[in-house]
């Protein structure tokens, strides 16, 4: 049986949050703007009217203490998910979250656990600037006994937030600011394994693309076009950090022999990329037939005029020319670029997008 | 215009620099619609009565620093027009190149130090610059150097900390507090409570209790009082600043006001109706400029010519901030490489 | 020994738990010499009183959260001597496993939840946990559940957090006394002030303020006392925990106490010359042991024979709990590989 | 000229705040304990009496706030030391160390500046456990504006501290626990060339040992060992941590035959490791030349008792073994464990120390 139906991913963390109210009395649903009328991007909207203002509800300016009190409330049973409208609040509870919520369950031997879903938004925006668009991911995917999803399909979306409310485990789910508008199926009867490990998110023959988050969409961008200039591109969507699933990523490569381009939404320093391809090479010493290669954005912080957007941030341009350049194509390259540019500027998701957020 | 002076209340002064906040807002509001100042903006509309009131006892080398809602505090505090303007829109001329848009600015030759937007994070900041001037002027005094502009011997420069009712939850403001109170420095947190985070009410983040008082159990001299009277504030403040200035340690106002835009960006949103039902239309009753005004023709320390000569002048700076701001060259993104390491 | 005596203060009663915890402490920090027990230990020897004073009002339904000191608060709340001492010697029967030490202890059917050593992490964690029966309260309570043990309808569990002067300087202790006044929650803050963290008194952290009074501002029912008499800790403690029982908020005891051993380890430290001349020999004297015994003999409660039977009884007790702790068996790396994820 | 003492790391960490308090006027020293009677292991005795309370002194337990207050120090034109004696202590300052010390610079356009160091101590100890004792070195290492250093020899110790309050920027300095018992020379004259990048520990030709911190000191133990059975190893300590030198250990590995052991006092996860390997192999495709080990702890929180501190912590037993595998020398692997092994507990670092800490 499916049940598919097509929404945005904001909408989909919404129904995702709606159903999971629903099914856990448990639940709750806290952050800072949660209830009120902006409702995070669109994704808690109606859930207060709908549960309560006891299960859904706003909190103190207090990232640090209250992440500290929802896991004391987990530990009593409870189930909160709670929310930042930035990872770069979520700097403000790093002692709580790792000192305790990843550590509690393994420190009291296995006698307690933290149910606790902590939602985060990295991404660009109108200018956010250095303190307000950071790409934190691999710092947080590096906390052993922290789970940490960062899912890129509409579909994911829903399963892997179902899957973290439900999971007896803090988990760190991660949201690109751009994905929110991105529209794509939701089955809420899909099976569970199809959300273990790495997702395949286009099959091609020539080279592996092993990307993650929104820069899975601009590679599907790029693989769209690249088609039509005769590359296949397979391209494999890293979705779950804390555990790389290397082992998919290196059948891949069998696949497009040994040909690995890497794609991330961080700078380059800060780029779980490395760990993706260092482990890859300990496990799979001979999946790499030829150089691999990453992207990533430069090793500063975000500076916010919208001028240097287009520079700062690689896209479906950057990738393809990569792209090309392993393949030893170059001569498509400008072909490749004329189809795949837009003129829609890069501090902008799409034409409904106005800020100033 | 300066902000440094250290003139009795001239409230007629008072009241220029408070509409020149209040039309460079507005006039930011306007342009804003034409999406080309492209970063999150948080406007001081209603409040401006604090900042004014606050930086007229500061001197230069007095210091300032703020937090997302800053072009208030940055301009009372002497910044520069034009370079405010370049920065919103992105400008290499901008305060900071660039780097920051309107919740980075910066103007260290007029003392603003720098407004940053994670809530909190400039507050201790401001105390450990206090903590060096404290230190520093230690060691002046020592080598027998002059107390700066008719202040007593010994009296120091003092720091400005400018901050909502929301930051005051962050776990930061505390440590900073007892570390300010320990440490006796000349410092001034300013609570602009204007009774919202965002859209979210004081009660559902706070309980029913002062904040200042809070301040004033750490230790800390402190009191209330009405942000947007801009001679109530500028009373407080005098005292405030005097006694930081000599040694009392920190100081602690909290002001009531209310912000009249929405919280981030150039529109109104009452119609969003997370304020109470005729609160804003209340609080504009209660506007700063409004009433200030009114005492000024009441006791005729001016009159219409005067005010509308006024707004023209002010027409005129802040039309000319924008053509010269909007002269700006785009930066690079080699350029916006540079400066990651000292 | 139960420490979920409902029973009006039974001196005696509270004297044996006090007792009980002194002669544990002792005997860890004689066998400590041996270098078996491998992992930092702070033993709360002259501190005993609180403990005992605030646990003896808790029934096994309440819940307590403690700190890296927090030996005192797992015995007073009926965590089990055997598994406390196996964990110190790092055994698999340790109550954690070994994987934790002196400073992770851990009974849950003692309502003993957890102790750890950041300083101020398990504060808002007591909090959430409040919070927590707080609405399961009124869950069940819709669902028509009876009150326990005597107490009003309406009546909640109540939550325990102990935690040192020290702790009071972390901005989360702030940010979770405004979010327990603002719930109302069912939570007691036992700040213990032994004046010192680690070796470094109040005076070099703290400003000259009382530390209760910040928390009365916060909204808190605050009040402090002399953690050194049982009797006067008792009777604070009946009053907090019938108030957060019966809705009336979170509640706060600052009590003041002493540490007699060193910050860390199992010897005094006198010599080291951080503490004041005479204050340690001055704390002894008012020792809550002594002050409690002076009183059971001058009002004959007891006599010296049924003291001296108390030492015997304890005496044997903790001999077999270290024979019981002593019999564990080694974890293998193995086994401390399970439990990362639930 | 030359100026060299023996001396231990400990010492050579105090020596070094001596000389700076003496060159930097404007230089503090602050931070739980600094002033006390135990000294931060011995680091910072005698300071608070030769250069006074003012500017040598301890602190209100704050962590985060304390470090916003020595950035605003700095700002204002002093130069502050905040010391952790563990680095689990820093996790509570991440807001003020990542969002405000790394860009503060950057953000203003290169106005202004935060010359401040954070002295944070990792490592074993008795029984430390889950809260303790974590080895967050990749966690700051990867923040854009932070630079990170991680000196393992004395010398290093010594120069690289003074280097680090001299910098104009935010350095978080990391001390590894046992490195304060180890001895060695300090030459006060050493130029300052020898102290950027990689540091050749010892010279090779069979094997490139690249190691970090406390592991480069059982690196060189297991060298010693395995050169009397006839292997040579080459060990290359991976000092600076956000700028990892990969051109030396590329270098290295041409020497050895493109041979690779990475050993790291982290957990697998958490390790930096990773992130030299990727950048090896996106820089110098091909100086492997046989398949790369990483040697690092168990990806799960540190468990308190000792008893199995010995299997937790991998040492010069399981390097020479590593070693010996991949020069498929495993024939030889009984004899030099029988050389290396020491019945000194894992727990402690000499005989001299007794804990608690
Ligand atoms: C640490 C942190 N948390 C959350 C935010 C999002 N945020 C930006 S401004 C703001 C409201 C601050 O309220 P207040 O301090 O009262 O200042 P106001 O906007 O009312 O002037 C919030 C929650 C942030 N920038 N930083
Ligand atoms: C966040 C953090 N900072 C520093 C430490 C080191 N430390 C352990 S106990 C302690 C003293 C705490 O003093 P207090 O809260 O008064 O408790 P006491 O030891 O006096 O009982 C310190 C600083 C720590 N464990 N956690
Ligand atoms: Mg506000
Ligand atoms: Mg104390």
């Amino acid at each position: 049986m499916r049940d598919v139906r097509v929404m945005s991913y904001g909408e989909a963390i919404r129904e995702a949050l709606d159903d999971a109210l629903a099914k856990h009395p448990e639940m709750l649903l806290i952050g800072e703007g949660v209830p009120d009328p902006k409702t995070i991007f669109g994704t808690t909207q109606g859930l207060r009217e709908k549960y309560g203002a006891e299960r859904v509800l706003d909190m103190p300016l207090a990232e640090n203490g209250m992440t500290g009190i929802c896991i004391g409330a987990a530990l009593a049973g409870m189930r909160p998910v709670l929310v930042h409208q930035r990872i770069d609040f979520a700097l403000l509870s790093v002692d709580q979250l790792v000192n305790n919520a990843a550590k509690w369950h393994y420190m009291f031997d296995g006698q307690q656990q933290v149910p606790l879903v902590i939602r985060v938004i990295i991404g660009r925006g109108w200018g956010q600037g250095p303190q307000h668009s950071q790409s934190l991911q691999a710092m947080f995917a590096q906390v052993p006994g922290l789970k940490v999803v960062m899912p890129t399909t509409v579909g994911d979306a829903y399963h892997l937030m179902l899957e973290a409310i439900a999971d007896n485990n803090p988990v760190l789910f991660i949201e690109h600011r751009w994905l929110h508008h991105v529209h794509g199926e939701v089955d809420k009867h899909r099976p569970a394994a199809e959300l273990s490990g790495a997702a395949l998110l286009r099959q091609g023959a020539d080279i592996t693309l092993a990307a993650f988050s929104h820069m899975s969409i601009e590679a599907l961008k790029a693989a769209t076009v690249l088609d039509k200039h005769g590359v296949s591109v397979e391209v494999v969507d890293m979705r779950h950090l804390n555990e790389l699933d290397v082992d998919r990523v290196a059948s891949s490569l069998a696949k497009t022999g040994g040909k690995l381009l890497i794609a991330d939404c961080a700078p380059e320093m800060a780029s779980i990329g490395h760990q993706l391809l260092s482990k890859l090479v300990l496990a799979h010493r001979n999946s790499l037939q030829q150089a691999p290669r990453l992207i990533a954005y430069p090793n500063h912080p975000v500076p916010t005029s919208h001028f240097v957007a287009n520079d700062y941030y690689p896209g479906a341009e950057q990738i393809a020319s990569a792209v090309l350049e392993i393949l030893d194509k170059s001569e498509l390259t400008e072909s490749v670029i004329r189809d795949l540019q837009s003129d829609l500027p890069k501090d902008q998701p799409d034409r409904s997008f106005v800020g100033p957020f | 215009m300066t902000a440094m002076s250290q003139a009795p209340a001239d409230l007629k002064h008072l009241y220029y620099q408070m509409l020149r906040i209040r039309r460079a807002e507005e006039a930011i509001a306007r342009r804003y619609a034409e999406q080309q100042m492209r970063c999150p903006t948080h406007l001081c509309i209603g409040e401006e009565a604090i900042a004014i009131g606050v930086c007229a006892h500061l001197t230069t080398q007095d210091k300032v620093f703020s937090n997302h809602r800053g072009h208030g505090h940055y301009l009372a505090k002497g910044g520069d027009l034009p370079r405010l303007l370049a920065e919103l829109y992105g400008f290499a001329e901008g305060c900071c190149g660039g780097r920051g848009g309107s919740m980075h600015l910066t103007d260290l030759a007029a003392g603003f130090i720098a407004s940053t937007p994670i809530v909190g994070g400039t507050v201790p900041l401001a105390a450990g610059y206090a903590w060096a001037e404290q230190m520093k002027k230690s060691v002046t005094a020592q080598g027998g150097a002059s107390a700066a502009g008719g202040r007593t011997p010994g009296a120091t420069n003092v720091v400005v900390i400018f901050f909502g009712d929301g930051c005051f939850e962050e776990g930061v403001m505390h440590e900073t507090m007892n570390f300010a109170v320990l440490k006796k420095l000349p410092l001034l947190f300013i609570c602009e409570n204007n009774q919202y985070s965002v859209m979210t009410p004081l009660a559902e983040r706070q309980p029913k209790r002062d904040i200042y008082k809070i301040a004033a159990a750490h230790g800390l001299t402190a009191v209330s009082g009405d942000g947007n009277r801009v001679d109530d504030v500028y009373e407080l403040a005098q005292a405030a600043v005097a006694n930081a200035r000599n040694g009392l340690g920190p100081q602690f106002l909290e002001l009531h006001t209310h912000r009249w835009p929405e919280h981030c960006g150039p529109n109104e949103d009452d119609d969003l109706g997370y304020r109470n039902p005729g609160e804003l239309a209340e609080w504009k009753l209660r506007c700063p400029l409004l009433q200030t005004r009114q005492v000024l023709l009441a006791e005729r320390l001016s009159n219409d010519a005067e005010l509308a000569h006024m707004e023209t002048k002010l027409a005129e700076e802040i039309e000319q901030a924008f053509a010269r701001a909007l002269q700006g060259s785009r930066p690079t993104i080699e350029r916006m490489g540079q400066h990651l390491y000292a």
